[in-house]
C-alpha cells in the first residue's frame, strides 16, 4: 500500500509540474470549480458550457496575448469539495482566476482563496450571505433581494395580491421569504402561506395540497437543481392553476423544456435575447444558437460575463504590463467597476454583486420572453 | 378535506413504495443479501422508460425495455457481484460497500448518457382534476393502486402455489428443506434476484411520470426500500408492501400537521421508533438476539 | 438446601401455546454428575436458558446456593459461577484461541480490568493452564474459526475450565468427537468433577451418559418423567422408546 | 504544490481519526454504524460553536466536542442494545436522516443550510497553531492519540470483551460480560472521537454546514474502514488514503473531458469500490478466510 501511495503521489507531482511551470510561462491559468456528478450536476454543465464559449470567444477575438488554460474541478456541491479543488487549483494549478457556485462550496473555498490571493467569481443564486464573502469574491449577479424587488410592481400591475411562498431553507430561500414577508404589503399583497422544504425534498403532492387549500393568487417557489421541475410539475399535476413565479434559477433548460412550465414567470438581469441591441449580446446569442440549438439561459450568460470579466480584467493589466495574478486583477476590478457585459452595462456593488437592469420573463412554448 | 387529499396522495407515493420495497424483501427474505443496488434497478429501469419514449415507441415496448434492463441488472448483480464475495468472507458489510460502488457506477454511466437533469415521461395520465369539488385525483392514481394491488396479487400467488414459491420461501427459513424438494439454490437467488427487480418497474415508470427521474434517485429509492423492509419486519413481503404503504401516507399526512421541512424525515421517525419499540416490524419474527 | 449448590423448583416456560419447559425440578451437588437425556425438543436447551438467565421464566424459581436469581442478567448468573457451553459452540470466531480463554475469564466491568499486574499474571496463567489440559497449546495463535472441529469443541471447554467456575452446564459437549478425543473428554471432565465441580450436561450419546453420568433427569415433551440412577434411568423400556423415538 | 499535499494531508489525518474511531465500532464492537457522521457533525457544531462565543482553543474545543458527540451517542447506544445485524443498520440509518434534518433546522446552532461561517483561527493554550503545516502536526498528534488509545484498549481486556461481544454476543454474556454496559462503553468512546475530529474539520474549514455531514459522508466513511479492513488498528488509515487519494488523483488525469469529469471520477471511484470488495472482501490491511 505505501507502494501505491508514493506511486500516487509521484503521478500527481509529475503531472503537476508542468502545470506549475507553464503558469509561470506563457498561458493565464483559470479555474472552474463547479459540481460535475451528483444531483447538481446539471449546474456544472450549464456554468461549464458557458465558460467555453466566452473562451471560444476571447481566443478568437485575440482579447489576450498569452492563451487561456481553463482547468476543471469537481466541487460535488460540497463544503469539502469545494475546499479540495479551490486548494488545488490555488496551488497546484496556479489559477489566478476561480469560478464557482453554490453556496456552501462559496464559503469553503473562499478563505482558501482569500490566502491564496485567487479572484473567485460566482454566477449562481446570490443569498446575502455571498454578498461580501471575502474582498476577492465577487457575484456577477445581483442579489437575490433585487430579483423579488423587481417583481413586486408586475404583481400589483396584475394583481397577484396573496402568494404562497415555498423555499428551500437554506439563506437563499430565507432572503427571499423576509424580502416578500417585507415587500408585499408595501405592494399591496400578503404572503398566503410558506412552507419550507429540504434540498433534497423530491415530493411535493402533499405540499401542492396545502397550496390549493390556502387559496392563492400565486405561488413563488425558490429552490435550485432538479428539484425546480418537480416542484412546477407536481404542483400542475396535482390542479394548482395559478400562476407560478421564481427568481432566475427557474431559466435553466429542464425547466424551460418541462410542459408544465407554460407561463412561468421569472425575474432575471436583463437578458433580451430578440431585441438586445449591443454587440456583445448579439453574438452571445447569436454563437450561442448556433452552437446549442436553443436560447441561453441566465446562468449562461453569467458565467459567460464571468469568463469574460478575467479577459477584461487581464487585457488591463496587460496593458498596463503588470502580470496577471488575483491581487492585481482585484485592484483592477475595483478601480474600473463598470463593464460591458452581455445584458447590458453593469457595475460591481461594494457589497461583491453586480448591479445589472432587471426584467420579467414568462416561459412560452419551451422559451423565455421577456414581459416586463 | 385536506386530510383525505393528503391520504389519498400518500397511498400514491405508498403504492409506489410498497412495490419496490416488495421487490427488495423478496430478494432480501430468499438470499439475505442487503440489495443496496436495488434503487440502481430503479434508476435503469426508470431511464430505459425514458429513452424508448424519447424514441418514441409506444409504452409497453419502453416497459419491457425497463423490465428486461432491471431484471438483467439484478441478475448480474448477483451472479458478478454477490456471488463472488459470498465465495470469499463476504459479512454484511462487504456486501454493502460492493453493492454501493455499483450505485455510484449506475448513476455515472446514467450521468454520461442522460446527462445530469431532471427528466419526466410526458403523460396525459399524471394531470389531476377535481372529483369533487376541493379534492384532486389524477387518473395514474388509479393505475398507481391497481398495478399495485394485481402485482402484490401475483406475487403471492406465485409464492404459495408454485414449486418455485415455496422454494423461494424456504430459502431463508429453512434450507434443508430445499434438499429435499431438490431445488438448487443457485437458481432460486437468481429467481428472487429477477422477480425483486422486476418488481421496481412499475414504480419506476410511475416515478418517471409523476415526480420525474434525475441520476441520484437510486439512493432515495433504496432508503425507502431499506426502511419500509424493515418497518415491514425483514423478509415478511407483505410486511414490506404495507410499510412501503405507510410510509409513503405518513411523508404525506404529516404535512397537515408539522412544517413541512419534516415530511421526508418523518419516514425515517417512523422507522427509528419501529426499532426501539417493536423491531421485529409488522409481520416480523422475534429478532434474534 | 444450603449445601446445594443449584437448584431448580418449578420451572415453567411456554412459547405462544407450546410447553417447553413444565414444572420442572432438579438439584445439582458437587461432585456429582447429572445427565438431562430426552429426545429431540424435550425442553433441554431450554432448562439451562432458564438457568442461565437467558429466558425468563413464567413460572418457578432458581436457586444459587438457596438464594434466588429470579431477576438477575445472564452476566450477573455467570459472575456466580454458572459457566455454560453452547450446542453450536459459540467461539469468538475472529479472536485467537488464546484470546478466547482470556476474554472468558475478564468480566471487563469497564474500560479495564481492575486487580492490576498480579491479578493479569495469574489470569495469564490460568489461560495456558486450561489450554494445557484441553491441548490448545499448540494452536493458542490461531483464530478459533481456523481450528479443526475437534479442537473447537476443546476450545469451548477451555473457556469454562479456565474461569474456574463451579458449576458447569455442557450442552452435547462430545457430540461429534471421534473415540480418541472423546476419551480426552471423558477424563477432563472426571478430573473437574473430582475437583468438586457441579457439572450438568445434556448429551445424546447413551454411552457418554453412562461413562460421565452418577444421575439422570429424563425429560419428554418439557417435563421431567424421571431421574435416577443411570442403569434406572436408561433400564427402562417405556423411557427408551420415547428417547429413540417410537411414532408419538 | 505543497499547500495542496498539506491540505489532502490534514484531510486525511481527519479522516484518518475518524474512520478511526469508527473501526472501533464496526472492527471491534460490530456495530454497523452508518450514522458517524451524525456525530462528525455534533463535534463541529460545538467546537465552532465554541470558538466562535467563548474562546478558540482547540484543547477546549475537542473536550466540548468529544462530549456532544459523546452524550447525544446514547442516541445510537440505544438502538444498539435492543437490535442487531441489519436492523441495527437500518436504525443508524434512520438517525442519520432524522439528524441532518435537525441540523438544518436548529438555526441557533448549527446556522442551518448556510453553516457557521467565520470560526475563528485556531489557538493552543495561548498559541496560535492555525497555520497549515503548524495545523497538520497538531491533527497528526491527536491522530497518533486516538490511535494509541484504541490499541492499548483494544489489547486489553475491554477490546476482547468488546469483540468477544461482536463474535457471538450470548456466549460473551455467559461468561459474564455486561454486553449493555460495554456496548455504550464503545458507542460514547467511538463517537466522542468522532466528535474530535469533527472540531478539527470545523477549524480547519473555517466553514461548516449540514452538507459535510450527510449519509454520503457516513457511507463515505464507512467505506474507508470496510475497505481498508475492519479489526486492525492501520486499515482505517489504508482506506482514508485510498478514497480520499483515488478522487484527487483522478483529477490530474488529463484526457478526461472538463465535462464529464465529475462523472467519469465517480465511475471509476465506485468500479473500485465494487472491484477491491470482490478481491479483497476482508479489506486490504485485513487478513482474509483461510489464512493462518
Amino acid at each position: 500500500m505505501l507502494q501505491r501511495r508514493t506511486f500516487l503521489l509521484t503521478t500527481a507531482a509529475g503531472l503537476a509540474a508542468p502545470a506549475v511551470l507553464r503558469a509561470q510561462g506563457s498561458p493565464y491559468v483559470v479555474g472552474t470549480l463547479f459540481p460535475m456528478s451528483g444531483p447538481n450536476a446539471e449546474y456544472g454543465m450549464l456554468f461549464t458550457n458557458a465558460v467555453q464559449l466566452a473562451f471560444e470567444h476571447i481566443k478568437a477575438d485575440g482579447m489576450l496575448k498569452r492563451p487561456i488554460d481553463l482547468r476543471a474541478q469537481d466541487s460535488l456541491a460540497t463544503p469539502q469539495g469545494g475546499a479540495v479543488g479551490m486548494q488545488k487549483l490555488a496551488s497546484v494549478d496556479g489559477a489566478s482566476y476561480v469560478m464557482l457556485g453554490f453556496t456552501g462550496v462559496s464559503k469553503a473555498a473562499a478563505p482558501i482563496g482569500t490566502r491564496s490571493k485567487v479572484m473567485m467569481v460566482n454566477g449562481g443564486g446570490v443569498g446575502p450571505d455571498l454578498a461580501g464573502l471575502s474582498p476577492y469574491f465577487w457575484n456577477v449577479i445581483p442579489l437575490v433581494n433585487q430579483e423579488v424587488k423587481a417583481l413586486l410592481p408586475w404583481l400589483r400591475q396584475k394583481s397577484l395580491k396573496r402568494i404562497a411562498l415555498i423555499y428551500v431553507d437554506d439563506p437563499l430561500g430565507n432572503s427571499v421569504l423576509e424580502q416578500l414577508r417585507k415587500g408585499l404589503p408595501e405592494a399591496g399583497g400578503e404572503l398566503a402561506d410558506t412552507y419550507s422544504v429540504p434540498p433534497t425534498a423530491q415530493q411535493f403532492a402533499a405540499v401542492a395540497a396545502k397550496v390549493r387549500s390556502v387559496n392563492a393568487d400565486a405561488v413563488y417557489f425558490a429552490s435550485y437543481g432538479a428539484q425546480q421541475s418537480q416542484i412546477i410539475k407536481q404542483l400542475r399535476d396535482n390542479g394548482i392553476k395559478q400562476q407560478l413565479l421564481t427568481y432566475s434559477a427557474g431559466s435553466i433548460p429542464s425547466v424551460l423544456s418541462l410542459p408544465e412550465s407554460e407561463g412561468l414567470v421569472y425575474t432575471s438581469q436583463a437578458a433580451d435575447w430578440s431585441s438586445a441591441q449591443d454587440p456583445v449580446t448579439q453574438r452571445f446569442v447569436k454563437d450561442w444558437r448556433a452552437k446549442h440549438n436553443s436560447d441561453p439561459s441566465i446562468y449562461h450568460q453569467n458565467y459567460y460575463n464571468a469568463m469574460r470579466l478575467f479577459a477584461l480584467l487581464a487585457q488591463e493589466l496587460e496593458k498596463a504590463g503588470t502580470p496577471v495574478n488575483g491581487e492585481n486583477l482585484l485592484a483592477t476590478l475595483l478601480k474600473v467597476r463598470h463593464f460591458t457585459f452581455v445584458g447590458g452595462e453593469g457595475t460591481f456593488q461594494d457589497n461583491g454583486t453586480l448591479e445589472l437592469p432587471m426584467q420579467i420573463n414568462q416561459i412560452h412554448d419551451g422559451r423565455a420572453q421577456k414581459i416586463a | 378535506m385536506l386530510f383525505l387529499q393528503l391520504l389519498l396522495s400518500g397511498i400514491q407515493t405508498g403504492a409506489i413504495y410498497a412495490l419496490t420495497a416488495a421487490g427488495f424483501a423478496l430478494i432480501f427474505g430468499a438470499t439475505r443479501i442487503f440489495h443496496v443496488a436495488h434503487g440502481a434497478s430503479f434508476a435503469l429501469a426508470g431511464y430505459a422508460f425514458l429513452a424508448c419514449s424519447q424514441m418514441g415507441l409506444p409504452w409497453f415496448v419502453g416497459c419491457l425495455a425497463a423490465l428486461l434492463l432491471a431484471v438483467g441488472f439484478g441478475l448480474a448483480m448477483d451472479a458478478f457481484i454477490y456471488r463472488p464475495i459470498q465465495r470469499h468472507e463476504g459479512s454484511f458489510f462487504t456486501v454493502f460497500v460492493a453493492a454501493f460502488g455499483m450505485t455510484i457506477v449506475v448513476q455515472s454511466l446514467i450521468e454520461l448518457g442522460f446527462g445530469r437533469g431532471f427528466v419526466v415521461v410526458d403523460s396525459p395520465l399524471t394531470m389531476a382534476r377535481a372529483i369533487v369539488p376541493g379534492l384532486y385525483l389524477a387518473d395514474i392514481f388509479w393505475v398507481a393502486i391497481g398495478l399495485a394491488v394485481a402485482l402484490f396479487v401475483l406475487v403471492t400467488l406465485f409464492l404459495e402455489r408454485t414449486r418455485a414459491g415455496i422454494g423461494l420461501r424456504a430459502l431463508s427459513e429453512n434450507p434443508e428443506l430445499l434438499r429435499a424438494y431438490g431445488l438448487s439454490s443457485r437458481r432460486l437467488s437468481a429467481l428472487a434476484f429477477g422477480l425483486g427487480s422486476a418488481l421496481v418497474v412499475p414504480g419506476a415508470v410511475l416515478t418517471a411520470t409523476t415526480s420525474g427521474l434525475q441520476p441520484a434517485i437510486a439512493a432515495q429509492v433504496m432508503l425507502i426500500s431499506l426502511a419500509a423492509a424493515v418497518v415491514g419486519g425483514i423478509g415478511s413481503l407483505r410486511g414490506a408492501a404495507l410499510a412501503g404503504l405507510l410510509l409513503g401516507v405518513v411523508e404525506n399526512l404529516v404535512i397537515a400537521f408539522v412544517d413541512t421541512q419534516w415530511s421526508s424525515a418523518a419516514g425515517f421517525v417512523v422507522l427509528f421508533a419501529f426499532i426501539l419499540f417493536r423491531p421485529s416490524g409488522l409481520f416480523g419474527q422475534a429478532v434474534a438476539r | 438446601m444450603a449445601d446445594i449448590p443449584l437448584s431448580v423448583r418449578g420451572l415453567d416456560k411456554h412459547f405462544g401455546g407450546l410447553a417447553a419447559v413444565q414444572n420442572v425440578d432438579l438439584d445439582l451437588r458437587p461432585g456429582v454428575t447429572t445427565a438431562l437425556v430426552g429426545p429431540n425438543g424435550a425442553g433441554k436447551t431450554t432448562v439451562f436458558n432458564l438457568i442461565t438467565g437467558n429466558i425468563p421464566a413464567d413460572a418457578g424459581d432458581v436457586l444459587l446456593d438457596g438464594a434466588s436469581v429470579r431477576g438477575l442478567q445472564p452476566y450477573q448468573i455467570a459472575r456466580r459461577g454458572v459457566a455454560r457451553s453452547f450446542q453450536d459452540l459459540r467461539l469468538f470466531g475472529r479472536m485467537s484461541v488464546r484470546d478466547n480463554v482470556l476474554a472468558a475469564l475478564e468480566p471487563a466491568p469497564w474500560l479495564w480490568q481492575p486487580g492490576g499486574g498480579g491479578a493479569r499474571r495469574a489470569r495469564a496463567k490460568a489461560v495456558e493452564t486450561a489450554l494445557e489440559r484441553t491441548g490448545l497449546t499448540a494452536q493458542a495463535d490461531a483464530r478459533a474459526m481456523d481450528l479443526a472441529y475437534a479442537e473447537r469443541k476443546f476450545l469451548s471447554l477451555a473457556r469454562i475450565l479456565a474461569t474456574g467456575a463451579r458449576i458447569w452446564l455442557l450442552d452435547e459437549p462430545a457430540s461429534g468427537l471421534d473415540p480418541n478425543s472423546r476419551a480426552r473428554f471423558v477424563a477432563l471432565v472426571r478430573q473437574a468433577v473430582s475437583e468438586g465441580v457441579t457439572i450438568c450436561l445434556i448429551e445424546h450419546n447413551l454411552d457418554i451418559v453412562t461413562e460421565l453420568a452418577d444421575r439422570i433427569a429424563f425429560l419428554d415433551r418439557g417435563a421431567k418423567l424421571a431421574e435416577g440412577e443411570p442403569q434406572e434411568i436408561l433400564g427402562d423400556p417405556q423411557l427408551i422408546s420415547i428417547y429413540f423415538g417410537e411414532p408419538r | 504544490m505543497i499547500a495542496y499535499l498539506t491540505n489532502l494531508a490534514t484531510l486525511a489525518t481527519i479522516f484518518g481519526i475518524l474512520a478511526a474511531s469508527l473501526n472501533l465500532l464496526i472492527g471491534y464492537a460490530g456495530i454497523f454504524s452508518i450514522a458517524h457522521a451524525v456525530f462528525f457533525g455534533l463535534g463541529a457544531y460545538a467546537g465552532a460553536q465554541l470558538a466562535m462565543l467563548l474562546v478558540p482553543d482547540l484543547l477546549l474545543a475537542c473536550l466540548a466536542g468529544g462530549l456532544v458527540a459523546g452524550a447525544l451517542s446514547l442516541c445510537l447506544a440505544l438502538p444498539a442494545l435492543r437490535v442487531r445485524g441489519e436492523y441495527f443498520v437500518a436504525a443508524s440509518l434512520g438517525l442519520q436522516m432524522m439528524a441532518v434534518t435537525v441540523f438544518s433546522e436548529a438555526h441557533a446552532f448549527t446556522g442551518g443550510h448556510g453553516g457557521l461561517v467565520g470560526i475563528p483561527l485556531a489557538s493552543l493554550l495561548g498559541f496560535d497553531i492555525s497555520a497549515p503545516p503548524t495545523f497538520l502536526v497538531v491533527c497528526l498528534v491527536v491522530l497518533a492519540l486516538v490511535l494509541v488509545v484504541i490499541r492499548v484498549l483494544m489489547r486489553g481486556s475491554f477490546g476482547r470483551s468488546l469483540m468477544a461481544i461482536r463474535d457471538s454476543e450470548s456466549a460473551a454474556e455467559a461468561f459474564g460480560k455486561n454486553v449493555a454496559r460495554l456496548k455504550t462503553l464503545a458507542v460514547v468512546l467511538g463517537c466522542a472521537m468522532a466528535g474530535v475530529a469533527g472540531v478539527l474539520f470545523a477549524f480547519y474549514m473555517a466553514f461548516v454546514n449540514v452538507e459535510s455531514f450527510t449519509l454520503e459522508q457516513s457511507i463515505l466513511v464507512m467505506a474507508m474502514v470496510i475497505i481498508g479492513g475492519t479489526a486492525t488498528l492501520i486499515g482505517p488509515l489504508v482506506g482514508v488514503l485510498l478514497l480520499l487519494l483515488l478522487p484527487a488523483g483522478l483529477s490530474f488525469l488529463p484526457f478526461i473531458p472538463p465535462t464529464e469529469i465529475g462523472s467519469v471520477q465517480q465511475l471509476i471511484y465506485g468500479l473500485a469500490m465494487a472491484l477491491l470488495m470482490i478481491f479483497r472482501p476482508a479489506g486490504l490491511a485485513g487478513r482474509s478466510a483461510g489464512q493462518r
